[in-house]
């Protein structure tokens, strides 16, 4: 029994699965909510599957076609990849209960496809191991990713999802050139093998630069961010949490994995960090200042993505001195924004269905008597805000100890006042809970499903903040931050 | 020089070329002929330095990966011109909003 | 013990608006549940043993409740003063709407300061102490009027910068000696003479972290502005949970963290101590020129807590004895004085101290446990702050800072300067022929839900004074924990 | 390197730069189109020259015919005030603009292009690659073909990804757009009876693509290309498929290639232990098996993204406006 367990292709059948969900969707339309919302679950389960076989048997290989690297593709997961993938499930499951109720007729023929790809695509990067392989799946998210967000139809939506396009394909372009440099380098995609092979050369800087701009240009970090507010604040709610949730975190995965594992040892301590570290601090206070000036709730959500975007390159520059905190805190806020991020969307998605708008200053009327939404969304602002006790302040509290062990007191500052002006935001629209307003007629009731799903990853954010010592341990696996050899 | 190098860098020129115009054009066909350009660019870096093998036939690898490439081009490229074709009847455009009319 | 007022809360949250008398039940029986607990656990501690409780927060970091002496005089003040505030809040709000969500947050309020109280670390105090501002918020803009809305807003600007700059403190002192723990005579004894402008600053951020809730001059600004929250907030504001909170940290931070020896030492608790000492001038003299009686109650509350910061600042047993024993008696005393106001408002309208023209006579019983706290305030004997301002003085003139007595002479004097005209008018003035508005209770003179609290609590001000010498009174622990404090092994 | 074959290569890399150059530059968008087509098929030649025939074959197929298409296609449906006017600002402001912003891009990324060609220039003028492996393994491979057996089985996986891709595209496009079915007159009798003769030839040669792609030059994503093509002519003829066949039948056939190969990758992982481990006695077959889907799902997905939308949705849009 337990063999079968440790020894099942947990990995490639989460690929696999979504995909074929995808296809059924798309063949039978009518059948397609109940086959997302079984093939969604179904993947929850694989997804403890494959922790179980991690958990026991270490880092998980597969060598598709039996030929492995260099010749064939791997998919490799480690306790990083793992929770990413967990988190997917976490938040997709999540967002498939919202979106069973937000899409009706012809919009849900067309989500439920769309999602499954994007399900599978997410699956697909958070186990590649090849860096070719890596851009394929970062179109497969791209493309279902747009097409996502124009499923809105609106005019605001078309236009930012075609920005988003546009911005989507440079930046697969920018990494795939860094592919090709790297391939004819070294005679390898296979990003283990990279890392026996390379060596400092112009090749590696190049390919750092390209890829770097091109990831860097997906994550939407500071000044390259300009696509992400108009479509996660026009699209449509559910979308809006998949992309602030786990789109941009694929990205990033994908960044700090070639950081840490290619270039980190070949060009590391050579001012990139610091950069980063410089656009990171830039990222918060410029997307925090955004998200404040915000009229609309859905813009000002957006905006604030921006921000916490910008906290997770923080860490870049503090590794040299605290690379067990600085790294831990990154995965910590990965997972804590992604929680709470999805929950506000479908907060704000709440909102919006209920008032038919989501202008801030006439929320007076709606937040009241959504309770539960109410509290989704406060629940949710305290883990971006990163007050106790939640996953935000895990995260924060990590960070804020690098940062004072290497004296980074700029950094700390940067910190403290995104924490601030993420206060000033989000009670910026608490505030209207708990005005008397008069009560108005045109509004619409909001299926219960939709208002707990948001209370529920919300209330996850927060009890994040209680499991830091199971979820650090079981992210070490694997080693993925390479904290067993301690760098000098 | 050898064949490989001049058409590896005829690529990096294309690359360049398609993103200056991606930059500086406001259309949007121009925009996504623009990186279809950027596309051919980085496929000819691709396979031009397959063929450093000498007298040997060239490294497939590269080879392949460049029709699947091209395969995710024109997928990506339907995607872009219909988008455009919708937004274009919905506002009456073929350029992207302003951000500073937001 | 914190469970027995958060799952009433979390239930209450889901309360339907009309279930009255089950959240009634709900209320008061988490209230009792917690009174018993504390006795039980008092009982216990008195009798040498442990009540501890750890979870792992982060690598290295837990979650630490402890009750030691210092918590349980705090938890056990804010247990009691919870069910007379319970009771008092039940009758204030009868008939008013979002009841649910008023005493939801009113037992997360107390949930949280419960934490703080038995916080075994410096991190879980944060972390409740952050919870009590969350939890607060809802409270102060309760009437969700546009004034409310600004005063809460005031109110986070202040409170959630205060915990940015106890958040950065925190860790830093993390980063310097890897513990977070509650120690008396301090952690810190490790920590090399290189690191002391570190530990100065650290110092300095922690106690304006702090500061802002015990309303330290200059960073008071939201304390008279929150006075538009409903009676029962107020009193809790100021006698348990924020105000308390904020000055309970600066003893904890002085005592637990620092070390009074080894922040004297560091030349820290001077400049500490003349703080105290202006803003308990500055917040008499205010109070003086304010005619609404909840904004003079107000700066007489931002002036009282500062008692508390002096006592624990001058840095002598005695002294110290008089400060943590305040923490209780100006619970007591200011309580009283805000159920009092809060019946005037409720029963004749009356805001300002110029409608209080011979309202003795009119409500005789709540006058009487109003006068017993302003003498209290004043301190004048035998009530409660009398002890007080005897250990204030004596330990200050042990300790060799005789410019306290001046102090405390001065404060008491502009104490009865703004007591006495108010005891003056209700007492020996002749009533008006109408009061502002009036609400009618029948042959009684308010609501006895409404009476009974203040009476309640001016009696306990009055044992607490009478009282002072009899085993288990706040005085003996507030002795128990100076001992802890000062004497070396 | 004969200095004939030099001159011929930089003429030819010259000439790629000019035709790009034009077709980004040029103010009129249909020139630029032809342009664009004009420089695929030269990047086809490009390919040739750099001895890689099947690439050659899949960008004159989809990189210069389909594209070309799908852009004239776009073109004409672009609302007429749009199409010729391709600048956003008119020209007389655009030159006043040049030298106000335009210049940062530019010396940009000339910057980094020159670096570019630096890190190019600094790699080894002599590397294999992975060209050793693929040719002791193409034996066992089943396609004797290096780039089919790269394809099909040594990175299959990125294959059935790529494919994943294609219909995503289709679904996009779908969800965004609905089609006309209506029959159309043919422009022409010319066009209508190049059609009808074409569309046959066209389709034999798919199947010869496909069948010689195991050895030679071809495959799959050709013979795709190729019926794509084909499809593209009858829709530009006026011909449109019956109504009834829009629903589940053309569904099944869009999804064929995609499903077959989750099907095959499900079922070696089943047997074999990894996924898409093919057993070398059938590998011939089942690549085969995978191509013939994956052409008809390229060819018949292509084809309905020239048509540009949802042909279900047709009816009840119409309906709606």
């Amino acid at each position: 029994m337990g063999a079968v367990f440790t020894e099942f292709p947990w990995g490639v059948i989460l690929i696999l699965l979504p995909v074929t969900g995808g296809i059924l969707c798309f063949l039978w339309p009518q059948i397609a909510k109940i086959t997302g919302l079984f093939i969604v679950f179904v993947v929850a389960l694989l997804v403890v599957g494959l922790a179980w076989q991690i958990f026991n048997n270490g880092v998980y290989r597969h060598a598709v076609g039996g030929w492995g690297a260099p010749l064939g593709v791997d998919l490799y997961a480690d306790g990083l990849s793992l929770l990413m993938l967990a988190i997917t499930a976490l938040v997709g499951m999540g967002v498939s209960v919202y979106s069973a109720a937000y899409f009706k007729h012809e919009q849900a023929a067309q989500f439920w496809p769309l999602w499954l790809l994007l399900l599978a695509a997410l699956n697909a990067l958070f186990l590649s191991a090849d860096i070719f392989n890596v851009y394929v799946t970062f179109e497969l998210m791209g493309l279902a990713a747009v097409a996502l967000v124009a499923l809105a139809g609106s005019r605001e939506a078309l236009g930012a999802a075609m920005r988003y396009l546009l911005a989507a394909l440079l930046g697969s372009l920018a990494y795939l050139l860094g592919v090709a440099l790297l391939y004819h380098g070294f005679g390898t995609v296979d990003i283990a093998l990279l890392v026996e092979r390379a060596e400092p050369s112009p090749v590696i800087w190049a390919a750092l630069g390209l890829m770097g701009a091109g990831l860097l240009l997906k994550t939407a970090l500071f000044p390259l961010h300009f696509w992400l507010p108009p479509a996660h604040a026009s699209a449509p709610t559910p979308v809006s949490a998949l992309l602030s949730a786990l789109v941009v975190k694929a990205s990033f995965y994908i960044l700090l994995r070639l950081w840490l594992e290619i270039f980190d040892p070949l060009v590391g301590g050579a001012g990139v960090e610091q950069l980063l570290g410089l656009l990171g601090a830039a990222a918060i206070l410029w997307g925090s200042v955004q998200a404040l000036r915000q009229t609309r709730l859905k813009l000002l959500i957006a905006y604030s993505t921006v921000a916490q975007v910008g906290y997770l390159f923080l860490a870049f520059p503090l590794v040299a001195a605290a690379g067990v905190s600085a790294w831990s805190a990154v995965t910590y806020l990965v997972l804590s924004h992604a929680l709470a991020k999805a929950a506000m969307f479908m907060a704000a998605g709440n909102l919006l269905c209920f008032g038919g708008h989501d202008r801030i200053t006439d929320l007076d009327r709606v937040v009241q008597r959504l309770p539960l939404t109410a509290a989704a969304f406060a629940l949710a602002g305290v883990s971006i805000m990163g007050l106790p006790p939640s996953g935000g302040f895990i995260g924060k509290w990590l960070l804020l100890e690098a940062a004072l062990m290497q004296g980074r007191w700029d950094l700390v500052a940067v910190m403290i006042l995104g924490g601030l002006l993420a206060a000033g935001y989000i009670f910026k629209v608490l505030g209207y809970a708990f005005t008397q307003a008069d009560i108005s007629h045109e509004s619409k009731a909001v299926p219960a499903s939709m208002e707990w799903t948001a209370l529920l990853l919300a209330c996850g954010a927060i009890l994040l903040g209680f499991l830091a010592v199971p979820v650090l341990s079981l992210v070490g696996i694997g080693d993925p931050f390479g904290i067993g050899e301690v760098r000098p | 020089m050898s064949t490989a190098f001049l058409y590896a860098l005829v690529g990096t020129g294309l690359f360049a070329l398609g993103l200056y115009a991606l930059i500086v054009h406001a259309h949007l066909l121009r925009k996504i002929l623009a990186l279809n350009i950027m596309g051919s660019g980085v496929f000819m870096v691709l396979v031009a330095l397959a063929k450093r093998t000498g007298d040997a036939p060239p490294d497939a690898v590269p080879h392949a990966m460049v029709i699947t490439g091209i395969v995710v081009a024109v997928s990506a490229t339907a995607l872009a011109l219909t988008l455009m074709l919708k937004l274009n009847a919905k506002s009456g455009h073929a350029e992207l909003p302003d951000d500073r009319r937001e | 013990m914190i469970a027995s007022s958060l799952l009433p809360g979390l239930i209450i949250f889901g309360l339907a608006e009309e279930r009255v008398r089950l959240r009634t039940v709900l209320n008061l029986s988490g209230a009792l549940v917690k009174l018993v607990l504390v006795g039980f656990v008092l009982w216990g501690v008195s009798q040498g043993q442990q009540y501890e409780t750890r979870l792992a927060l982060l690598p290295g970091l837990e979650l630490v409740l402890r009750a030691g002496p210092l918590s349980l005089l705090f938890v056990s003040l804010s247990a009691l003063l919870w069910l007379v505030t319970t009771v008092y809040a039940i009758g204030y709000l009868e008939g008013s709407p979002h009841r649910s969500r008023f005493f939801g947050f009113f037992s997360l309020c107390v949930t949280a300061t419960v934490g703080v109280a038995l916080s075994g670390n410096l991190i879980t105090f944060l972390l409740f102490y952050e919870l009590l501002t969350l939890a607060t918020y809802p409270l102060v803009v309760h009437r969700g009027t546009e004034a409310a809305r600004h005063a809460g807003l005031i109110y986070l600007r202040y409170t959630i910068a205060g915990g940015a700059l106890l958040l950065v403190a925190t860790v830093w002192l993390y980063t310097l000696t890897g513990t977070l723990e509650f120690t008396p005579q301090g952690f810190l004894d490790s920590v090399g003479a290189e690191q002391h402008t570190a530990l100065i600053i650290i110092f300095t951020l922690l106690i304006a972290g702090f500061g802002v809730k015990a309303a330290l001059v200059p960073l008071h600004g939201w304390l008279p502005l929150a006075m538009v929250a409903p009676a029962p907030v107020s009193a809790l504001l100021h006698a348990v949970a924020v105000v308390k909170a904020g000055a309970f940290g600066i003893v904890r931070v002085v005592y637990d963290v620092f070390g009074v020896e080894f922040a004297a030492n560091l030349g820290v608790l001077g400049p500490l101590a003349w703080l105290a000492a202006i803003t308990i001038i500055y917040g008499s003299l205010r109070a003086l020129f304010q005619d609404d009686l909840k904004r003079r109650l107000a700066f007489s509350t931002i002036s009282q807590v500062s008692y508390i910061v002096l006592g624990t600042a001058i840095a002598g047993p005695i002294a110290a004895i008089g400060g943590v024993v305040h923490l209780v008696h100006q619970g007591l005393m200011k309580i009283t004085l805000f159920f009092c106001a809060g019946n005037l408002a409720e029963t004749l309208g009356i805001h300002k101290i110029s409608e209080m023209n011979g309202v003795g006579r009119r409500m005789p019983w709540t006058m009487t446990a109003f006068t017993v706290g302003a003498f209290g305030m004043i301190g004048a004997p035998p009530v409660a702050g009398f002890v007080t301002k005897w250990y204030l003085g004596l330990g200050a003139l042990q300790a060799g800072q005789e410019w306290v007595i001046i102090v405390l002479a001065g404060s008491s004097l502009l104490n009865a300067a703004y007591f006495l005209p108010i005891l003056h008018r209700a007492w020996f003035q002749e009533p008006p022929n109408t009061w502002p508005k009036e609400f009618d209770f029948g042959r009684k003179e308010t609501a006895w839900m409404l009476l009974l609290p203040p009476v309640i609590t001016a009696l306990m001000a009055l044992a607490a004074g009478l009282l002072a010498a009899v085993a288990f009174s706040p005085l003996e622990w507030a002795q128990f924990i100076a001992e802890q404090e000062f004497s070396r092994p | 390197m004969t200095l004939l074959t030099w001159i011929f290569d930089s003429l030819l890399g010259l000439s790629l730069l000019w035709l790009a150059w034009r077709a980004l530059a040029c103010p009129n968008l249909f020139k630029a189109i032809v342009l664009f087509v004009a420089f695929g098929l030269l990047m086809a030649l490009a390919w040739v020259r750099l001895a890689a025939p099947d690439v050659a074959l899949a960008e004159a197929a989809i990189g210069a015919g389909l594209t070309g298409a799908l852009l004239m296609a776009a073109l004409a449906k672009l609302h007429p005030t749009e199409a010729h006017n391709d600048f956003a600002v008119p020209p007389e402001k655009n030159v006043t603009k040049v030298w106000s912003w335009q210049w940062l891009p530019a010396i940009t990324i000339l910057l980094v292009t020159t670096g570019l060609g630096y890190v190019v220039l600094s790699l080894p003028p002599y590397a294999t690659g992975l060209s050793t492996e693929v040719a002791a393994n193409l034996e066992i491979s089943g396609a004797s073909n290096p780039v089919t057996a790269v394809l099909l089985n040594f990175r299959g996986y990125d294959t059935l990804l790529e494919i994943v891709v294609l219909l995503l595209a289709l679904l996009g496009v779908w969800s965004l757009n609905s089609a006309d079915l209506d029959h159309k007159a043919a422009p022409g009798i010319v066009l209508d009876t190049l059609a009808r003769l074409l569309t046959p030839i066209f389709i034999l040669v798919a199947a010869y693509l496909l069948w010689v792609g195991a050895h030679a030059p071809g495959g799959a994503f050709q013979a795709g290309a190729v019926l794509g093509a084909a499809g593209v002519l009858l829709l530009l003829a006026g011909w449109r498929p019956r109504t009834g066949l829009m629903a589940l039948p053309l569904r099944l056939v869009l999804v064929i290639g995609p499903a077959i190969f989750v099907i095959v990758a499900m079922l070696t992982l089943l047997i074999a232990g990894q996924m898409l481990e093919y057993p070398p006695t059938q590998a011939g077959a089942l690549i085969l098996i995978l191509e013939t889907a994956a052409t008809v799902s390229i060819g018949v997905t292509l084809a309905a993204l020239f048509l540009g939308g949802d042909p279900r949705k047709n009816n009840r849009n119409k309906n709606h406006t």
